[in-house]
């Protein structure tokens, strides 16, 4: 009992597949690279191994794509999605500065006071630039590299989790 | 059944027995406790490492916190984070679910000091029941039976020669602070003793940090059979049936399954009564396990779970009582729901357990991204599973993908549900393997089939399919 | 229920009922009947048309044979095909499943002179209680209380008002070939009568080719309460207790639930003791459910399913009895496995129906590729579906995606649980939609939850919405 | 995501080999580039090693993926057997008669008799090349269209199922 299911789509030429591919067009170029760049990530993600090349077109519009060399690599596992919230304030080249503890942050040392620090600080490496209150212990929140602070991302007295970005640093150039 | 009546709430009261219930754990249990909590009304708190940010129980839970990373050591198994948690969102018990912080006195006791219901037995006497060699003798007392074995634990050459002499080989050497499979060494010959009792040790120290063991006479061909107790602040103590959980590999349960088969006649009867009794003993709250060795007439108490066990849903599956509802409504002070009538059991049911294990690499543990995973269903047939399709398996836990758990009538007609149940699970993506194919080969071995296997099952089976090859 | 021994095998015999089993059906239904198969060592084979060459019945069942394109017509309702499948294949025996040809006496006649068992009732016995009219004779002779109603068919306007007339409005005219929700309208005024009339007439014999109707009295605030029947060839019939099924939309079934909440002192017993002596009177075998309307203290017949439905596992859930083994074992000549004492039932349980519909589209069925599936699960819950992740819904068939079927010991447990259950259901993906949301609401619903609910209810729940909106 | 409904398989009786291709194009273009797609993603992981190239093409829409070449593995020849034949031969240009209802395959009017066709042979559109019986019945099966017989798929008394290919011609060439 086998089955041609491959065999389904190629015999169809004529008017059927015709007035497909005018739908097909009708969808926009949009939709249509959409529906297709998803069909290679089907084929994509099938092989055990990253493929060199891929090529999606669709009329005149067309999308290549080439992957490095690895030999004999099997597919690398991407890595966790944990150390991607980072990563992508470092697209901006900016550096966060995380919690390392479940708890409450404070951006002075004591209420009322002034703050550790302020957007536009320059901070040195080991500079203390928070508090992360949890279990009644004051957990110091240290710069790990000298910059600028860009930005306060939690407000004084917020919950935070572990791994929360809690102000991002502009870390001094080194050229 | 109809006296097991809507047990969530207590009578009278408006509202559920707690607000928020804050679970710390992760993989099914998680979901697991999740999933009677929404069904009492209470809302839930899902604590988890970087690991496990996608995990099923993350989603289905009401809120979630991110505690640490990967590593459990500075997640789940950190008491600071956890309670921490808990305050800051306002959570008044927490659901220890197995493993991790499950059966640590410590932990509950900084539980009970932030105001937090800790949902488990107290903590002195999970200290008690913990200390494997000071259960025995606590059991002993109460009149149960206990395995030959030392006194005490064993500390020096002299006193371990002694003790092995007057019980006689084969002995087993255990951690006294021991626990789901590990820190056991089996001693068949004299001058394996020693270096024996020194790895286990060893081993003890590093993996628990207590390098206390005590022996017991090791039972060659017995079986595992567990009691499944309830117990309230009310002085209230009833028994769930037993379960047998002899199919083992490494000391590590793979297939469970109740009521126990082929036990003596009078057996079921003096392990329930027994494990009533050592509840009692011990002042157990909760749901807790006493296990023993079965073999022939003979049974001997072994140790006490002080948790919610991975097995739990065969005792749910014949008695149609939700555990976890009632350890929840025995931390909130209320007496137990059901009596000993409710749960008497009907029919036979039986878990395997499928683990995300290479067969061809010694069963080692692999993780990988799952593409397809579609679980069985039909009748008669529950999944508890944190798993999905596109979930990556994460390196730091346990190998535990699926419990598959059937129902049927009679003992015959659940091994084929199991069969079909398993066969119809598809699971596959780069590098994930499972047990499947072992758990099916089980549950066609002839010997587990007429229900007189033993815990020595599998290296029979290994044995014989040796044996082929070798004829062969 | 240790009496619902293993009934797979006939005792004494060696071998299976059947070799091979052909399963004449799609979706979720021919995959619960493969299970049953496979639990009992029967082979299978199911045909399947070519939108349904990978549907999970497919893949399985251990042969499949592609019988036509995906227009039912050409394919589930061609009998030369099917028959021709099961002839090539071995099979002695074919499953029709619900819907398609499970109803058809010519079909099962042609399986008879072809030497294959149709496994449901005898060709003339499902002949005569399909025809609606004559099966309401059948049975007020049998003594079953009726809803007041035309003799027989109604052809013409001067007998349409005289019967309308003598039984009074509402009416409800109905196809006498129809069924599953079709072929059926309510006239509540006398000027919509002939109106009405005539285009029932005309519905019902484009989709049913028969175009005869008869009249009922239309009970406005009725329930919809159910009877399953299990009937052998050696004159056992015994009833498995009743389904409420009042939660409809336009006919269609939504929420199922066993028992039947809030039914008056003795009405169950009056019920059950009627199926059973209709199903004798019809000389009825293998399953079969017989369907009342129940308002207040007044019961009435409507008509009998020789079938398994759609709604049968909240039977099995409260029972313990898998229904399509002994609709097989029936089918073999074997006597009926259970007796009314096994089939005491325990607890509560409910289906809902999850259908791939747009409740925006006014729940249009929407075909559509399931990117994310992922059904609930945990304890109590079981879930039939032939859908899984990366399966396109085909836009030929009924729009059936899952049942959830959940137990517990009462029906509060059990709406909370199915609240839960369905909270977790995952389904997405382009264009896909579903009446999970609806389904939500029934279960929130006052009324339903007090179990006093009607046909009416979903009526009245769009007649409050639309309240709230005037209101607001 | 709408899809055209409009072009779903015709009721019409009788040409059950056109309803293949109907179906194909009745799904609309979203679900024959996942078709297609997808059978690609099943060719790759079924095979013991990856492709060195995969091209799926419907109308102006192609996806092309090409893998590395692994050291010490062989390039794969293509698709997996049960889908790749008829899919080269379509590649061929070949065109599969198929079988229009479940039954059994005749090459020849009666048993003993010379087969209606052999390899080789010239047959006219609607010419009878074999027959599939079912329920005592004799379907004649008909060439669709001109065209040389290149090859016998399913032998003389074989089951067949629905849509099965039976034959393969090498159509007429126009030009």
């Amino acid at each position: 009992m086998t089955r041609s299911r491959a065999q389904a789509p190629a015999t169809g030429d004529g008017d059927y597949v015709d007035s497909l591919e005018q739908e097909m067009a009708g969808l926009g170029a949009e939709a249509a690279m959409d529906i297709l760049s998803r069909s290679l990530a089907h084929a994509v993600r099938a092989a055990p191994c990253v493929p060199s090349r891929a090529l999606v077109r669709f009329g005149c519009a067309s999308i290549e794509v080439e992957w490095p060399a690895a030999p004999g690599t099997p597919a690398a596992p991407g890595l966790p999605r944990d150390q991607a919230e980072p990563a992508e304030d470092a697209a901006d080249g900016l550096l966060a500065v995380t919690a390392p503890v479940v708890g409450t942050f404070y951006r002075a040392p004591e209420p009322g006071a002034r703050p550790f620090v302020e957007v536009g600080d320059e901070v040195a490496a080991g500079q203390q630039v928070g508090i992360v209150e949890a279990m009644k212990l004051m957990n110091p929140i240290l710069a790990e590299a000298a910059g600028t602070v860009a930005k306060v991302v939690v407000d004084d007295a917020e919950p935070v989790e572990y791994g929360q970005p809690l102000l991002l640093l502009r870390p001094r150039s080194e050229g | 059944m109809s006296a097991v009546s809507s047990a969530a709430r207590p009578a009278g009261a408006g509202g559920p027995l707690f607000d928020t219930v804050l679970v710390a754990n992760r993989g099914e249990i998680a979901l697991r406790v999740v999933r009677t909590c929404r069904e009492m009304g209470i809302r839930t708190v899902v604590v988890h490492s970087t690991a496990d940010r996608d995990s099923a129980a993350v989603r289905a839970a009401d809120e979630s916190v991110q505690i640490g990373p990967g590593v459990p050591r500075k997640s789940y198994l950190y008491p600071p984070m956890i309670v921490e948690a808990a305050l800051r969102t306002g959570a008044q018990a927490i659901h220890p679910g197995y493993g991790f912080l499950s059966e640590d006195p410590d932990f509950a006791q900084i539980c009970a000091e932030n105001g937090i219901v800790f949902i488990g037995p107290r903590p002195e006497v999970m200290a008690r029941l913990g200390d494997k060699a000071l259960a025995r003798d606590l059991m002993a007392g109460a009149g149960l039976p206990v395995v030959p074995g030392s006194a005490r634990t064993v500390s020096n050459p002299t006193d371990l020669y002694a003790t092995a002499k007057r019980i006689g080989l084969p002995v087993i050497i255990k951690a006294s602070a021991g626990g789901g499979g590990r820190g056991m060494s089996v001693v068949r010959q004299w001058d394996e003793l020693l270096p024996t009792f020194r790895a286990t040790r060893a081993t003890a120290r590093a993996v628990f940090n207590d390098d206390r063991v005590y022996l017991e006479r090791f039972w060659e061909h017995a079986r595992h059979v567990e009691v499944q107790v309830l117990a309230d602040g009310h002085g209230n103590v009833v028994h769930l049936g037993e379960r047998d959980c002899s199919v083992q590999r490494r000391h590590q349960k793979l297939v469970e399954e109740s009521p126990a088969p082929g036990l003596p006649p009078g057996m079921r009867a003096r392990l329930t009564e027994a494990a009533v009794r050592g509840a009692l003993a011990a002042g157990y709250t909760g749901a807790g396990t006493f296990e023993f060795l079965v073999s022939g007439h003979d049974a001997a108490f072994i140790e006490v779970n002080c948790r919610i066990q991975v097995e739990h849903p065969v005792t749910e599956a014949v008695t149609g009582i939700d555990l976890v509802r009632e350890q929840i409504r025995v931390a909130a002070g209320l007496p137990l729901s059901v009596t000993e009538e409710d749960a008497r059991p009907r029919g036979v049911a039986i878990e395997c357990r499928v683990n995300a294990e290479d067969p061809s690499r010694d069963f080692a543990p692999c993780p990988g991204e799952l593409v397809e995973f579609v679980p069985p269903g039909g009748p008669f047939v529950r999944v508890d599973t944190h798993a999905y399709p596109g979930w990556r398996i994460p390196p730091y836990y346990d190998s535990l993908l699926a419990k598959v758990i059937v129902w049927a009538p009679d003992r015959e007609a659940a091994i084929d549900r199991m069969r079909r149940a398993l066969g119809e699970f598809r699971i596959s993506g780069p590098g994930v393997r499972t047990t499947t194919e072992l758990l099916m080969d089980v549950l066609a071995d002839p010997v587990f089939r007429a229900g007189e296997h033993s815990t020595s099952l599998l290296r029979q089976m290994a044995g014989d399919a040796t044996d082929h090859r070798a004829a062969g």
